[in-house]
């Protein structure tokens, strides 16, 4: 430890800034001497593919934000609100989404108000929550896959300007969150209570209410991004998350965001599943296989959870 | 016949010079005492000289031997034992595993006969004679664990015993039974260190005092040749005013409790609290002295009893009922239950108020920043410090930005510190106690506890005190600390 | 003796026991057949058992209980082909005959059970036919494909890629250059799908190959948001297998040109059929295939009902 | 509070109490006996999972979060059947030295950096489900030694298997260790107060190394010993293991915060979830019956374990006298 620390004295801090510069300009390097790498259908796959694990990551950053760690349950609160969202389809695009919405806020912000005012541990509560939702599900629907009930799901999938609308949709969500963490006062009190809860309750702050709305917003949230997967896919079943949990906690980490709650930013994630959704794709161009394209999305997690730590950390105890 | 010798010790964190060219001599079987205002670098020295952190520069010599102290385990080694100013055990632990953890005279082996026979033994030595070794730490309450602590380290076979701020948290009657394990560990031979800011207490228990100012140590001298204002001025180059007593008026009543009890922590208490007056709830360790308070902030979900504030019933066991009611709480413990270590001291100072500089949700940013700085100077905080992580700041610092969130507040009605200045120098001292003054002259009722008889003497206008969950008796008129004194260890009034 | 020829064979399939190992109803797919399977054995008073899972540690343990329970059969399905053998071992070794439906079992212990298996070669072929024949009626001269497969690990899939890949190269104009894992995950598929369209651009794919409805959806979908044109006199032509009805209704659009049967009732039907049969004393061939259909737009409504189940 | 009414004594007691009442009751719902066929394939899931279940568990007591045993689990599986062809002793070793590694480096990055492990090791345990793909081509591998497949899962003495006792026996190990000796204090120590256990001279950072080097042994010894008993290895193990460790770690009474739990509450732990295993197996309950099942279970957990409800609860019983 005390080497590290003289370390840091001496070449005056910023060493991690220079390393995760130079990282950053190695991928751009590497990106750039990478076959189509550089064109416009390329940065239009990366953004398509990071925006439904991006606007699953904003909702993720709330519940982190607040110091209330991760939701295990995210796949299958996507896959439910996808269901609903195509099954309720034959009502028209407007009531399905609010309805959609409405159904994911609820989902996890029921789990919000435990974690809230009951002070329930979120992980165990999240990994219950998925087995519920799978259990009745499937239960209630069977297990068979649910098919639009009617037409009007297209529009999501439409593409002004050449660009899916879930991009669009992810850029202004992360405005409109960062906006809202930034300028409400809610969102202060998100950052006060992620930091420390026995602190926030005893100044008499409404701990419960401001982690089961931080909860609320990340299900409608999960919600938006299930309406856009449904539209995609044209059928949903409790499977249709697939490992949407453990890429949006990836995203959101690969960002700066440290788990311990309390500090964050959209824009982090946004940045954070951008830098995963990059990597995927050179490595994708360059023809490596699926095994690789996982090594190197853990390795690059690890590198800027350590980075971020570091930076964060420099000159306290 | 010096045991250890520090020459020219330093230290920096991130541009603060903490420590600067320390000299420092202790001998075997002395008691020296290391005094100093927040901030002054005595709590660095100590981490410097028990391993937790390594020198930027300058040498520690143990009999004459230079060590390199890198680690607490070095330390140890060195014979070095420590209490630490943060309170340093684990509360899921029974009390025996707390004394017996990091010692390394304990063997591999867990034997857990001989443990509890030797933690008996170390807990009665303090006084602790109710607290069972096999029982949890997490039962006891905030004194009763820091004397756990104490007994850990006066019971490892040390050379050097450090205590920083041992009885920050400690009643005067726990606090003699402290002194006197420390009286008998240095008869023994060993040397001991004791940090404190109780100036009354290093001047009778200590053979010598070092004065830190700024990092650098100002003079060392025998403890007979101080006295008290002396040794002020060397801690703070001058001395503090005090906050002149003026008793403000008393207004209307604004909270009253009726039938209020916390089952096994205080029984039915009624009482009612005027605007304008500061009320001292004056108890030993467990007397239910903090649990009055920490019930009344909502803290305790088992208070029964009714609580009206300004005349409307209050639903009790709801933190955010009772801020809202305009009942402000500071804790006792500002580290855990306070403080946003990692926020500004402006973000600190406005934590409690966010609601009222919003207006339809949003938070207004030049509202924002004219709150801040107008909180700024009434607490004495310079403006360029308001953007300092409040974790930086030292302990006094820290709880002037603490106290300063509920003052000048437009809904605050009762104001409860419990232990206010704990670990607050004179001069920091001074300073709350004019801030807790002219909070009440602006007509809020503040209640506070402390563990101080003289904070209670000198800040409150009427005592209360307690014993074994009881009220024992309410003095309206100055009160001599001795009469207070007895009440709050015999429970009954004195005459 | 062969266990299938000694148990079970006598007095009809009254008060039979049959413990299935099966997909669990988590899977859309597993679903259906379930509730086929399981109501068509009930109506002969059968006893099925239910010990389905999606999970390969778990199935591998109810094997185990199903062998030590010694129903008159056990009626399975394989998770991970690979670690199913040793259990079918011990099966064997107990006398307890085993039934293998939809993938075939390893070929260590291909001897050792009976078998209702999906041709999972003809629906790769299927596969490679509808490409071709999409991209001839399209009037190319050359054109490239990708594919994006189940779960790699399992013979399901590799059998699929084998009848794919063989009857692709009978049509060499035709160039096969991608074939990434999408693991049986929509969402996955079309990740994969939208990064190989912009790798290859509109122009440089002109075929794809999704290996369930549910995952060529998502490869379309990739192709119209990227601005690739699907279908019609140029587009990309996608085809699947294992039809679902959401690839029923995409194929009358327009936009899927082709999938093919797999569907979960059918091979449902034939397996229970067939454990009927096995208990009645009749015989049936130690190893059956189910037939499967390639479809397109001309015979999609002959097939639509049957694909529309799950 | 009493002994019996703490959470890490109550939690399992209860649990593992009802668990095998339950089982036993198993005959009222088939209306067949329990034969030892039924202990033994409860024990082989005991096998199967206890040692993710230690090496989870110990993390979890030292108020850490391994996230990578799963990763460890397929990693150090794929290795002994990889390299194990020739002589399974060669695969077994080659596991457990690489779950060594992965532990150690991932031990010595949390405890240096003190930086929090939960993060870690979900990258570590991404990291680890690419290089095993890698390392088989994305494909199931086959384990050619059909007698060590055989041998491991051998019944003794009815009910147990070679695997079964190996394990078991590594449980009553580490439980003696850890209670007999001062590990097992500092492990809960800096689970229940890190600053304050290494202000006290406890050395965190080497426990912590040691720790998590052990937890790496455990996922890939237990990873190379399934993957012997199943002949086969697949990349992809699935989450599913890693929340079933989890849940059978908290109804073994350690909790998510640190500093609580022991190896015999883990052990009960892992006989709960066993005997849970096989009594939705014999009982023949439907997917998502099970499914909200375990939701049941993790409720109870929930309940146990959070303070706010707990407030609620002494609120209530205020209210109604
Ligand atoms: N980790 C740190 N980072 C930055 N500054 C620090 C750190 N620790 C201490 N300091 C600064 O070093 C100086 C000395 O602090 P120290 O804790 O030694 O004071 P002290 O004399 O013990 O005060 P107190 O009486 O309040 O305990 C203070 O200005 C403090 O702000
Ligand atoms: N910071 C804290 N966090 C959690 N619990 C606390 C804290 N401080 C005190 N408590 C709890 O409140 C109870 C009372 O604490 P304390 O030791 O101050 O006793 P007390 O009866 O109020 O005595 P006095 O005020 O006279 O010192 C303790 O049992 C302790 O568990
Ligand atoms: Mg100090
Ligand atoms: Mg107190």
């Amino acid at each position: 430890m005390s080497t590290i620390v003289a370390g840091r004295r001496l070449s005056p801090p910023q060493w991690t800034d220079v390393l995760a510069g130079a990282a950053l300009l190695a991928l751009l390097a590497v990106g750039a001497s990478t076959e189509r790498f550089l064109t416009v259908a390329n940065v239009k796959a990366i953004l398509t593919s990071a925006s439904l694990i991006g606007i699953a990551g904003l909702g993720l950053t709330l519940i982190v934000i607040g110091g209330t760690s991760v939701s295990l349950a995210i796949s299958q609160s996507v896959a439910v609100s996808a269901m609903v969202f195509l099954a309720v389809q034959s009502a028209g695009l407007v009531v399905a989404l609010v309805a959609t919405i409405v159904v994911g806020a609820l989902i996890t912000g029921l789990q919000g108000l435990v974690v809230g005012y009951g002070a329930a541990n979120p992980i165990v509560l999240t990994i219950a929550a998925g087995f519920a939702l799978t259990g009745l599900a499937t239960g209630i629907g069977g297990g068979t896959s649910v098919s639009p009930t009617g037409t009007g799901y297209t529009v999501l999938n439409a593409t002004p300007g050449g660009i899916p609308l879930s991009v669009y949709a992810l850029v202004l969500l992360t405005v409109a969150l960062q906006a809202v963490l930034d300028r409400s006062a809610f969102g202060r009190q998100l950052y006060l209570t992620g930091e420390n809860r026995p602190a926030a309750r005893a100044a008499g702050l409404p701990v419960g209410r401001v982690v089961m709305v931080a909860w609320v917003l990340a299900g409608a949230l999960f919600a938006v991004a299930a309406a856009f997967s449904g539209a995609f896919n044209t059928s949903a079943n409790i499977n249709l998350g697939g490992t949407l949990t453990f890429d949006a906690i990836a995203a959101v980490l690969a960002g700066g965001t440290p788990i311990a709650g309390g500090k964050g930013s959209a824009w982090r994630t946004l940045a954070g599943v951008l830098l995963i959704a990059t990597v995927s794709d050179i490595l994708l161009l360059r023809g490596y296989g699926t095994g690789a394209q996982i090594m190197v999305k853990g390795l690059i997690v690890l590198a800027v959870i350590v980075v971020v730590h570091l930076r964060t950390t420099r000159g306290r105890r | 016949m010096s045991l250890i010798r520090v020459d020219g010790l330093s230290k920096s964190y991130a541009g603060t010079v903490a420590v600067r060219g320390v000299d420092l001599e202790i001998r075997a079987g002395e008691i020296h005492a290391l005094c100093g205002h927040n901030g002054a670098g005595k709590s660095t020295v100590v981490r410097l000289l028990s391993g937790q952190e390594s020198p930027d520069g300058g040498a520690i010599a143990i009999d004459g031997v230079p060590v390199e102290l890198k680690t607490r385990r070095d330390a140890q080694t060195a014979g070095v034992a420590l209490v630490d100013q943060e309170l340093s055990v684990v509360p899921s632990l029974t009390v025996a595993e707390n004394l017996v953890l990091g010692d390394r005279d304990a063997g591999w082996l867990n034997r857990r006969r001989a443990q509890h026979r030797r933690a008996r033994r170390m807990l009665d030595d303090l006084g602790l004679t109710h607290v069972r070794p096999e029982q949890r730490l997490a039962t006891l309450g905030l004194g009763e664990r820091q004397l756990v602590e104490i007994a850990r380290a006066l019971g490892q076979r040390a050379r050097l015993v450090i205590l920083d701020e041992p009885t920050a948290t400690l009643t005067d009657v726990e606090s003699e039974h402290v002194y006197a394990a420390v009286r008998s560990v240095a008869a023994a031979g060993c040397a001991v260190l004791f940090v404190s800011h109780r100036l009354g207490e290093v001047l009778t228990l200590c053979d010598r005092v070092t004065v830190m100012r700024d990092g650098a140590v100002v003079t060392t001298s025998d403890a007979a040749a101080l006295t008290v204002p002396t040794l002020i001025r060397h801690m703070l180059g001058e001395s503090p005013q005090a906050a002149p007593r003026v008793r403000a008026e008393s207004g209307e009543t604004v909270l009253e409790l009726t039938g209020v009890s916390v089952p096994g922590r205080f029984g039915e208490l009624s009482l009612q609290v005027r605007a304008g007056t500061v009320y001292a709830v004056a108890g030993q360790l467990g007397s239910g002295a903090s649990d009055v308070l920490r019930g009344l902030a909502g803290l305790h979900p088992a208070m029964a009893g009714e609580v009206t504030v300004g005349g409307a019933r209050l639903r009790t066991a709801d933190p955010v009922a009772a801020a809202r009611a305009g009942i402000a709480f500071a804790s006792n413990d500002r580290k855990s239950e306070g403080l946003f270590l990692d926020r500004s001291t402006g973000v600190n100072l406005l934590v409690t108020r966010i609601p009222a500089l919003s207006r339809f949700g949003l938070v207004g940013t030049r509202r924002w920043k004219e709150t801040e700085s107008r909180l700024a100077e009434r607490c004495g905080f310079p403006a360029h410090q308001l953007a300092r992580p409040v974790g930086q700041l030292s302990g006094g610092n820290q709880q002037k930005a603490f106290v300063g969130r509920s003052l000048d507040r437009p809904g605050t009605r009762v104001l409860l510190l419990d232990d206010p200045t704990r670990g607050v120098d004179v001069g920091g001292r001074a300073a709350v106690h004019a801030l807790v003054r002219d909070a009440a002259a602006q007509g809020v009722a503040v209640v506070f506890s402390s563990t101080e008889l003289d904070e209670l003497v000198d800040l409150a206008d009427v005592v209360l005190t307690m014993y074994q969950g009881r009220l024992v008796s309410r003095h309206d008129e100055a009160v001599p600390g001795a009469v207070l004194l007895h009440e709050m260890t015999h429970g009954a009034e004195a005459g | 003796a062969s266990p299938q020829s000694t148990s079970g064979t006598s007095g009809g399939p009254k008060g039979k026991t049959v413990s299935f190992v099966g997909y669990g109803s988590t899977n859309q797919w597993g679903a259906y057949f379930n509730g086929v399977f399981t109501e068509k054995l009930d109506a002969e008073g059968v006893k099925v058992k239910d010990l389905t899972t999606m999970d390969p540690g778990t199935a591998v343990q109810n094997f185990n209980q199903a062998i030590a329970e010694k129903p008159d059969l056990i009626v399975t399905a394989l998770l991970d082909t690979t670690s199913m053998a040793v259990p079918i071992q011990k099966a064997k070794q107990a006398g307890v005959p085993v039934l293998v439906f939809d993938g075939r079992p390893d070929p260590k212990v291909d001897g050792d059970v009976m078998q209702v298996v999906s041709d999972n070669v003809a629906l790769g072929t299927a596969a490679a036919q509808n490409i071709v024949e999409g991209l001839t009626a399209q009037g190319k001269k050359s054109g490239k494909v990708f594919v994006i497969t189940g779960t790699a690990s399992s013979l399901v899939t590799q059998d699929r890629m084998k009848g794919f890949e063989a009857e692709m190269a009978s049509a060499p104009q035709f160039q096969v250059v991608d074939v990434q894992d999408g693991n049986w995950d929509p969402a996955r598929s079309g990740q994969i799908a939208t990064q190989l369209l912009a790798k290859y651009g509109c122009s440089g794919i002109q075929a794809a190959y999704g290996m369930a409805d549910y995952m060529a959806l998502p490869i379309i979908a990739s192709a119209k948001q990227a601005g690739c044109p699907v279908a019609g006199r140029n587009g990309l032509v996608v085809t699947s297998s294992n039809c679902f009805k959401a690839g029923i209704d995409a194929i009358r659009a327009g936009t899927l040109y082709g999938t093919a049967t797999e569907d979960p009732g059918t091979i449902a039907a034939q397996t229970a059929d067939y454990v009927l049969r096995y208990f009645n004393g009749e015989n049936p061939p130690k190893k059956e295939t189910v037939r499967e259909e390639r479809v397109t737009a001309k015979n999609v409504e002959k097939f639509a009902a049957q694909c529309s189940n799950a | 509070m009493t002994r019996f009414s703490r959470p890490e004594v109550l939690v399992p007691g209860v649990a593992l109490g009802a668990t095998i009442l339950l089982f036993l009751a198993l005959p009222l719902r088939t209306g067949q006996l329990l034969t030892p066929f039924d202990a033994y394939n409860a024990l082989q899931v005991l096998a199967r999972l206890g040692p993710l279940i230690l090496a989870l568990g110990l993390t979890m007591i030292a108020g850490e979060f391994d996230l990578s045993v799963v990763g460890t689990y397929a990693f150090g599986g794929m290795l002994a059947v990889t390299y194990g062809q020739g002589h399974w002793a060669v695969g077994l070793v080659l596991a457990l030295a690489a779950g060594l590694v992965v532990g150690v480096l991932q031990g010595v990055v949390i405890a240096r950096l003190r930086i929090s492990s939960m993060p870690v090791t979900l990258a570590t345990y991404i990291t680890l489900l690419g290089a095993t793909s890698s390392l088989s081509g994305g494909l199931s591998k086959t384990f050619d030694d059909a007698g060590v497949t055989l041998w491991v899962d051998r019944p003794v003495l009815q009910v147990f298997s070679p695997r079964s006792l190996l394990v078991l026996v590594v449980f009553l190990v580490l439980a003696a260790v850890l209670a007999g000796s001062r590990w097992g204090r500092e492990v809960r120590a800096i689970g229940g107060d890190r600053r304050a256990s290494r202000v006290s001279g406890v050395r965190d950072d080497r426990l912590l190394v040691g720790l998590f080097a052990t937890s790496g042994l455990l996922a890939a010894g237990g990873g190379a010993l399934l993957n012997f008993s199943l002949g086969s290895a697949n990349p992809d193990p699935g989450v599913q293991p890693l929340i079933l460790a989890a849940v059978a770690a908290l109804l073994g009474g350690v909790s998510l915060a640190g500093g609580r739990g022991s190896v015999l509450g883990l052990l009960a732990g892992a006989l709960t979830i066993a005997f849970l295993a096989q009594i939705v197996t014999v009982a023949a309950l439907p997917t998502y019956v099970s499914q909200l099942f375990y939701a049941l279970l993790l409720a109870g957990v929930v309940a146990v374990d959070a303070p706010g409800l707990r407030r609620g609860a002494v609120r209530l019983r205020k209210a109604w006298g």
